[in-house]
């Protein structure tokens, strides 16, 4: 029966009652992917619909994630991450008529949409601004599990740093799991006894361990999602934020108007999915804000292309 | 087993339905405080999703079996090396390097015959953990380095081993730099075998494996020494066994179990090696199925189907029931799994007492066939040592 | 040379919840019992550590009420390995799957999925005075959180305790042989249960260490293996306290080694320093290794007739 | 005198065995009582059930009239009861000091060990048994064990003492050692429960003896004196006649089967252990070598058997050298080895009888072939082999650790003579075992010589000695004394050479 999924929709919502499920890979408290991916799931539930999600999906339990929801009656299933792609492409087949959402994916089948995550954008503006605030002409940038969304930021990091200052140094490392926030706290440090003055993390709830060392050292460090800055009151300048809960809620909407793009749906600056968030610290000079706005713009109006390999 | 008579054959038969049963109750009567704690759903509903999901249908059995497969391999991993009186931590190291080498043959030759491809593909998968189990016997063995440090540690490195080959010499240049490798070759590939159900051959495979282990241990000579060392090594060595050759050669083939383990994961369910083909600890959980097993051949079977079931019905609750969240699903396994083994507490009258079943009488699981010998780490007097 | 000093600095402060968590752990294994569910027990202490000092704005009540949470949960691990007498490294595993459960469970019911960590009273840095001045000598040794000065006080205090006294005696002899430490009329259930009490005590101070003293926030599993790096440590520490030092440096420096060589050679892929503590400890454990102390009762539970 | 220990019909059943039945035994203040029986009568069984180690099926206790709830060896103690377990409960990993004051009540927190062992060794020495208190127990000798166990029971003051077989292994000088405290402990008024299968020593100290038969008992407060002989106690424990002489012919050696010469070897911890060692064995003869325990016996036979390297000199087996030989060679030239500690070696506790009769032969017919177990045949070997040496179990695929005692010892003794061998190398084989079976073993040894095998025979039992052995060693700290032929043997002669007084009547080998 299906009173016990507790149906959050109020009664009076637009349309029919649409089943909408989500599929993450992660945990939704990692404080960015995965935890924008559910707000975004929450956008969709106040649009009007029934909303559900399973978290820490391994691959090899993807399939049955699948078929669990289809066969629950879910009309779209999203999956956050790119790891999901062949199983999805694989099972979808059973289930014609649901509508598939990929995350990072370049499949495009009959019932299955694609939309990329310019997480390289999102590097990009780190880097930039990295650059524009760096005193000693040394940015760091830390990643955590080495999976996609992470190396591309890493690249787009290290052309934006270039971008505003082709001569500036950069150290950019993985700590190899998002989970060890100890690991990346001394990774941060160790940047930063080697001339790093600001700091960039880009692994999920890993990061809170850089922004802290930040803080400790005196230096300045660029949150990659929000609630990163508490732990770093005086060292966070401001958050660079990839909030794919917009994703989600275009790829709903375009879905509910029932007009959906073959292509692959790029989201980034353009779509307004990676922006500047608000700034933490007021002694952040009008002229860099001013460069950054405009680098945002030319990344979303294309002027900035970015070279992933 | 000629010592008891039927009437204690049955005693133990229904022990062994009986005590497994009250302790899943017992369980889930605790984990239905956290379901009713942290959300709105009537336990009854959730466990309701959670047996439908493991057992309720076919489909369900069928997502049970496919996640059992893999862990039956590490347990089979963790027993051959316990019986031979080894601590095998390593079986998630193991199993990772399986799945690498099997990648690497498997996406590195297109157009070869299945009949050449798919067994070098499992032998490369065999091979690649027996090495790692090879390396730490020789280490155990040459400089008395403890194994389960070394094991825990090469699980360690084995994973950036995996991170370093996904990202570099083995990721696929056609799929837009993401750090995972190319598909497997459908030459490679282990398929569905049985119609409307997604269970792929691999099943046959880890049942030829356990009847193997089982055959081995018991019927073969190699096996015998193996477990003689296992028990009591001087005893071994008055008997004029090599302690090092079997220690070492347990390792090989117990890290050989866990690689093909891996590489089937990889060429029959996940079809590409990924960052993050491993975020479930395979190996450890094995360690549990085998002890769960008694360390005996049925014993893992069953106990690897019902880790199996409690994954896939952890999912469908997790699905099923919205606010009932995978935290949760987490905490009613881990309590199914510690009742579980410690079945034996809800014996109705006080154990009879005898050495060969004392602790084990009731601490037989399901399957045991009442093996007359338990493994070095089941329950024995302390005398086994001095 | 203040790289000297930086690096040997963070070598304390990395050995330190390995050295809390194995002083624990030595005393359990040395009573027999095989604690695989440690990294689970860290975990909780982690936990119970930010949300009491949360609730009562104090670190060290915070860190009191981790010990007490930490030791229930220790409890139930001691409830099924003695009393039930159920395979420990079974129950260790459940353990740890538990406390994952649980801490993400509790954590989000108090503080929500995706907000940002609460703030909380945290471990400062305790130089300590005079000594701190001394050039390197100060800043390597004498200018840490107090839990590390302790950590290292602790190791003569167990040493003591585990060679000299009549307790130390006993705990030796039941994971020796449980049998006839029962023939001279030791409570060998007893012996064990509270030595896993124990262990649960260092394993919660370790698990706060890390979520008060090297960080100020708890995260889903942020004890990453910790418990078990802490597992290797005592039987690399050839189940004795000073051992445990021993290892748990080696395990600090290498760490230590690590985050620099990350730092200096960021054009080489980061997989490869990052196997580098593991590497090490394989190493200098096939140069070390001697005759083992391991128990001989190590992971049997003592079953009478 | 009062009854200070009753037990009543005490019943205990492991499984399907039924260990004691309905056994009842009475005790009275001050006195020596002997606890008799074949192996696997139930003796252990019952003690240990009086010791709170077993729980008994059924029964009650009374000590000093009142009923007594004995639920752990704790409550036994409380009670002032001590024992000596036939099976060492000791720690080979402690210094024998720790042993001894292990669960002492009398500990301070922090521990005293050097005055713990000022008082132990006084005790020590005032019973002539003395040890080395800081040495690892893993060190000492069986013999050596053996003492510390029953001084680490007279450490603690007890008012009842059982000793479960405290001499099995123990020299004549040690047995008069332990007498004499025995007797002290008497004349404080104290009880002692004896358990032996030596009618000598029982004669010796006890007063009244307890007949097990079966787990049932057979006799119940017999006096001592009404035994006549070794005959009578056997009618009484077996219940029917047992044949009790070894008949031996003399023998007719045959070739040189073992040779060594100038075998010398140092330990681990620089002890020169074998100092020049020269012997032969040939085929057909019984070499009997006796000495006190830890003259280094132990080290001798395991550089015959590959289990150590000699440091020099030369070992040969049927003319090729095996100096240097691994178990595996040595076993291939046609050993028999009846180890010196079947629990640490002879035997796998945890495997059931068929595996542990396998276990030497596993790798070769009609064991196995091919590489492939032959159970069957293997099945029908062990059956044959269980009946030939009566070895009490109920079936083959019981767990050896739960055979008594003295039936692991036949179990063993049973596989290595059975195996077809040149040289069988039998180390104190009648240890722990009853009348009936010590002779079966003695006779079924002396068949073997028969057979064409030589036999060395290392043992610490004079009557042994003095009885099967057609030649014997008389080895002292690392050296050979003496070569007697066996007429030349006396009991004192051998007595002051096991002692290493060297006078008269010894030729030294050539
Ligand atoms: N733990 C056990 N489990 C099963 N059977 C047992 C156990 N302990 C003893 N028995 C059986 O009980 C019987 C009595 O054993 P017990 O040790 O009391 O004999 P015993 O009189 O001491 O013999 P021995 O002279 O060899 O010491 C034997 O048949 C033995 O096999
Ligand atoms: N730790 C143990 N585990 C299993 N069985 C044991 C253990 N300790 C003793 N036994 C068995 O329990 C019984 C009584 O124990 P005990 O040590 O007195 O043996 P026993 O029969 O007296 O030996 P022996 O033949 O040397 O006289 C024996 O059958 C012995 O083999
Ligand atoms: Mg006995
Ligand atoms: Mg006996």
């Amino acid at each position: 029966d299906k009173k016990d999924s507790g149906s959050a929709s109020d009664p009076d919502a637009p349309k029919k009652d649409v089943k909408v499920a989500l599929i993450l890979e992660g945990s939704i408290a990692d404080m960015s992917w995965n935890a924008t991916a559910y707000e975004g799931l929450k956008r969709i539930e106040g649009l009007g619909a029934t909303i559900g999600h399973t978290e820490n999906t391994p691959v090899a339990s993807a399939a049955d994630a699948i078929r669990a929801f289809a066969s629950d009656g879910y009309d779209v299933i999203f999956m956050s991450s790119n790891s999901f792609q062949d199983v999805a492409v694989e099972t979808a087949k059973e289930f014609p008529d649901v509508q598939f959402f990929l995350i990072n994916s370049a499949a495009t089948e009959s019932n299955i949409r694609s939309f990329a995550i310019q997480d390289a954008e999102q590097g990009f503006l780190m880097g930039a601004l990295a650059a524009l605030l760096s005193v000693n002409n040394k940015v760091g940038f830390i990643g955590g599990l080495p999976i996609n969304p992470i190396i591309n930021g890493g690249k787009g990091f290290e052309q934006g740093a270039k971008y505003v200052n082709p001569d500036i140094e950069i150290m950019s490392q993985n700590t190899g799991n998002f989970d060890d926030a100890v690991a990346a706290k001394e990774l941060a440090k160790q940047f930063v006894s080697e001339g790093v003055d600001v700091l960039c993390p880009m692994a999920n709830q890993a990061s809170l361990g850089v922004m802290e060392a930040a803080e400790e050292t005196g230096v300045l460090a660029i949150g990659s999602g929000r609630n990163q800055e508490t732990v770093a009151p005086n060292a966070a300048v401001v958050a660079i934020i990839k909030d794919t809960s917009i994703a989600y809620e275009a790829a709903y909407k375009s879905y509910l108007e029932g007009k959906m793009p073959e292509e692959i749906l790029p989201m980034g600056a353009a779509q307004g999915v990676i922006y500047i968030g608000e700034y933490y610290k007021d002694d952040i000079s009008q002229d860099i804000k001013d460069k950054l706005n405009d680098i945002q713009q030319k990344l979303a109006a294309g002027e900035i292309k970015i070279k992933l390999d | 087993m000629e010592g008891l008579g039927i009437k204690q054959r049955l005693q133990e038969t229904l022990k062994s339905i009986y005590f497994p049963f009250v302790a899943i109750v017992v369980s889930l009567l605790i984990g239905s405080v956290v379901i009713l704690a942290t959300s709105t759903t009537s336990p009854l509903t959730a466990y309701g999703h959670m047996l439908k999901g493991a057992f309720g249908n076919l489909a369900a059995f069928d997502a049970t079996l496919i996640k059992a497969i893999p862990l039956i391999f590490t347990a089979l991993s963790f027993s051959l090396a316990r019986r031979s009186g080894i601590i095998n931590l390593g079986a998630e190291g193991q199993f990772m390097m399986g799945a690498l080498a099997a990648t690497a043959v498997g996406v590195a030759t297109p157009n070869l015959p299945a009949i050449i491809h798919l067994p070098a593909t499992l032998l490369a998968g065999f091979l690649g953990g027996a090495l790692v189990g090879l390396l730490t016997g020789v280490l155990k063995v040459r400089f008395g380095a403890s194994e389960l440090i070394i094991t825990i540690m090469l699980n360690y490195i084995a994973k950036e081993l995996i991170s370093f080959f996904v990202n570099g010499p083995l990721m696929d240049s056609a799929s837009s730099s993401y750090p995972q490798s190319a598909p497997m070759e459908p030459s490679a590939r282990l398929y569905k075998f049985i119609p409307g159900m997604n269970v792929h051959t691999g099943l046959i495979i880890a049942l030829v494996f356990i009847f193997l282990y089982y055959f081995f241990l018991w019927k073969t000579t190699a096996g015998f020494d193996m477990r003689v060392v296992g028990f009591n090594p001087s005893a071994g060595e008055y008997a004029g066994m090599n302690i090092g050759r079997s220690t070492i050669f347990a390792l090989f083939l117990a890290g050989g179990l866990a690689g093909l383990g891996g590489c089937i994961e990889i060429i029959a369910v996940q079809g590409r090696l990924m960052m993050t083909s491993f975020i479930v600890p395979y190996g450890f959980t094995g360690i549990a199925v085998a002890l769960l097993g008694n360390l005996n051949p049925l014993g893992v079977l069953f106990s690897g189907i019902l880790f199996g079931g409690l994954s896939a019905g952890a999912l469908r609750m997790e699905v099923m029931t919205r606010n009932v969240s995978s935290s949760v699903a987490v905490v009613i396994q881990a309590l199914i799994i510690l009742f579980i083994a410690g079945r034996q507490m809800f014996a109705i009258k006080k154990r009879y007492r005898s050495r060969s079943s004392s602790g084990t009488s009731a601490g037989k699981t399901v399957t045991d066939e009442a093996k007359d010998d338990d493994a070095p780490l089941a329950p024995a007097t302390a005398e086994e040592g001095v | 040379m203040n790289e000297v000093v930086s690096f040997f600095s963070t070598t304390l402060r990395l050995a330190t919840p390995t050295l809390l968590a194995a002083l624990g752990i030595v005393f359990s294994e040395r009573a027999g019992v095989v604690n695989i569910g440690t990294e689970g027990m860290m975990l909780v202490g982690a936990l119970s550590g930010v949300i009491g000092s949360y609730v009562t704005g104090n670190v060290w009540l915070g860190t009191l009420i981790a010990i007490v949470v930490t030791v229930l949960f220790a409890a139930i691990f001691g409830f099924f390995t003695v009393v039930v007498k159920a395979d420990q490294t079974v129950i260790g595993t459940g353990m740890n799957l538990l406390a994952s459960g649980l801490t993400i469970t509790v954590n989000r019911a108090l503080f929500g999925a995706s907000t940002s960590p609460p703030e909380i009273d945290k471990f400062v840095i305790a130089p300590i005075p005079g000594l701190s001045k001394i050039p390197v000598i100060g800043p390597i040794f004498f200018n840490h959180h107090i839990l590390v000065y302790l950590a290292f006080l602790l190791v003569p205090i167990a040493h003591f305790v585990m060679f000299r006294t009549n307790v130390g005696l006993k705990v030796r002899s039941v994971g020796e042989n449980p049998k006839a430490c029962d023939t001279v009329g030791i409570r060998v259930g007893m012996t064990r249960f509270l030595s896993i009490l124990y262990s649960g005590i260092l394993a919660g101070i370790a698990g706060s260490f890390v979520s008060m003293g090297m960080l100020s926030f708890f995260t889903e599993g942020m004890i990453a293996g910790g418990g078990f790096i802490a597992l290797a440590a005592v039987v690399f520490g050839n189940y004795t306290p000073r051992g445990v030092m021993f290892s748990s440096l080696v395990f600090g420096a290498s760490n230590a080694l690590m985050y620099r060589l990350q730092a200096l050679a960021t054009n080489v892929p980061s997989q490869f320093p990052l196997m580098i503590p593991y590497v090490i400890t394989i190493v200098s454990l096939c140069i070390v290794s001697r005759r083992s102390n391991k128990p001989l009762g190590s992971g049997k539970p003592y079953i009478k007739e | 005198m009062t009854t200070i220990l009753e037990m009543r019909n005490i019943t205990k059943r492991f499984g399907p065995v039924v260990a004691n039945d309905d056994v009842s035994f009475s005790v009275k203040k001050g006195e020596v009582h002997a606890l008799l029986g074949e192996n696997g009568a139930g003796k252990s069984t019952l003690m240990n059930i009086l010791f709170g180690l077993y729980e008994q099926t059924s029964g009650e206790i009374l000590y000093k009239g009142k009923t007594v709830n004995i639920r752990s060896p704790r409550d036994a103690i409380h009670l002032g009861i001590g024992m000596v377990h036939q099976h060492f409960m000791l720690i080979p990993a402690h210094s024998a000091i720790e042993n001894v004051v292990l669960g002492y009540e009398g500990n301070s927190a922090v521990l005293d060990l050097k005055s713990a062992a000022k008082r132990f060794t006084e005790m020590a020495e005032r019973y002539h048994m003395n040890i080395d208190p800081w040495e690892l127990v893993g060190n000492l000798s069986v013999g050596q064990q053996q003492r510390l166990e029953i001084l680490k029971a007279l450490y603690r003051d007890v008012e009842t003492l059982i000793l479960d077989e405290p001499t099995a292994v123990l020299t004549p000088q040690e047995v008069d050692g332990l007498f004499e405290v025995i007797r002290q402990l008497v004349a404080e008024g104290k009880t002692v429960v004896f358990i032996s299968h030596k009618l000598p020593e029982i004669r010796a100290i006890c007063d009244r003896c307890t007949i097990l038969r079966r787990g049932k008992v057979a006799a119940a407060g017999l006096p001592i004196s009404d035994i006549k002989d070794l005959n009578e106690l056997a009618r009484l424990m077996v219940g029917r006649e047992v044949e009790l002489v070894t008949e031996k012919t003399p023998s007719e050696p045959g070739e040189v089967v073992l040779n060594v010469e100038n075998l010398n070897y140092t330990n681990d911890k620089g002890i020169h252990v074998l100092k020049d060692v020269n012997f032969d064995v040939r085929a057909g003869e019984i070499v009997g070598i006796c000495g006190v325990d830890g003259n280094g016996q132990s080290e001798l036979i395991k550089c015959l058997t590959g289990l150590l390297h000699a440091t020099s000199g030369k070992i040969e087996l049927m003319g090729n050298d095996i100096t240097a030989c691994t178990p595996k060679q040595v076993l291939k030239q046609g050993i028999g080895h009846i180890p010196e500690d079947r629990h640490a070696m002879g035997m796998v506790g945890q495997m059931n009888l068929r595996e542990n009769i396998s276990m030497v032969d596993s790798r070769d017919e009609p064991y196995s072939s091919h590489g492939f177990m032959h159970w069957r045949w293997i099945d029908d070997h062990s059956r044959n082999l269980i009946d030939k040496f009566s070895v009490k179990t109920p079936s083959i695929m019981e767990k050896a650790i739960n055979l008594s005692g003295g039936n692991q010892q036949k179990l063993v003794v049973g596989r290595e003579l059975s195996r077809k061998a040149n040289l069988l190398i039998a180390v104190h084989p009648s240890r722990g075992l009853d009348i009936g079976a010590t002779k079966y073993i003695q006779s079924q040894i002396v068949e073997a010589r028969d057979r064409g095998v030589a036999v060395l025979m290392v043992s610490t039992e004079l009557d042994e000695i003095l009885e099967i052995p057609d030649r014997v060693l008389v080895i002292y700290s690392g050296r050979i004394l003496a070569c007697l032929d066996q007429c030349d043997c006396t009991r004192s002669g051998l007595g002051l050479l096991m002692a290493g007084i060297e006078d008269g009547e010894e030729d030294r080998p050539a």
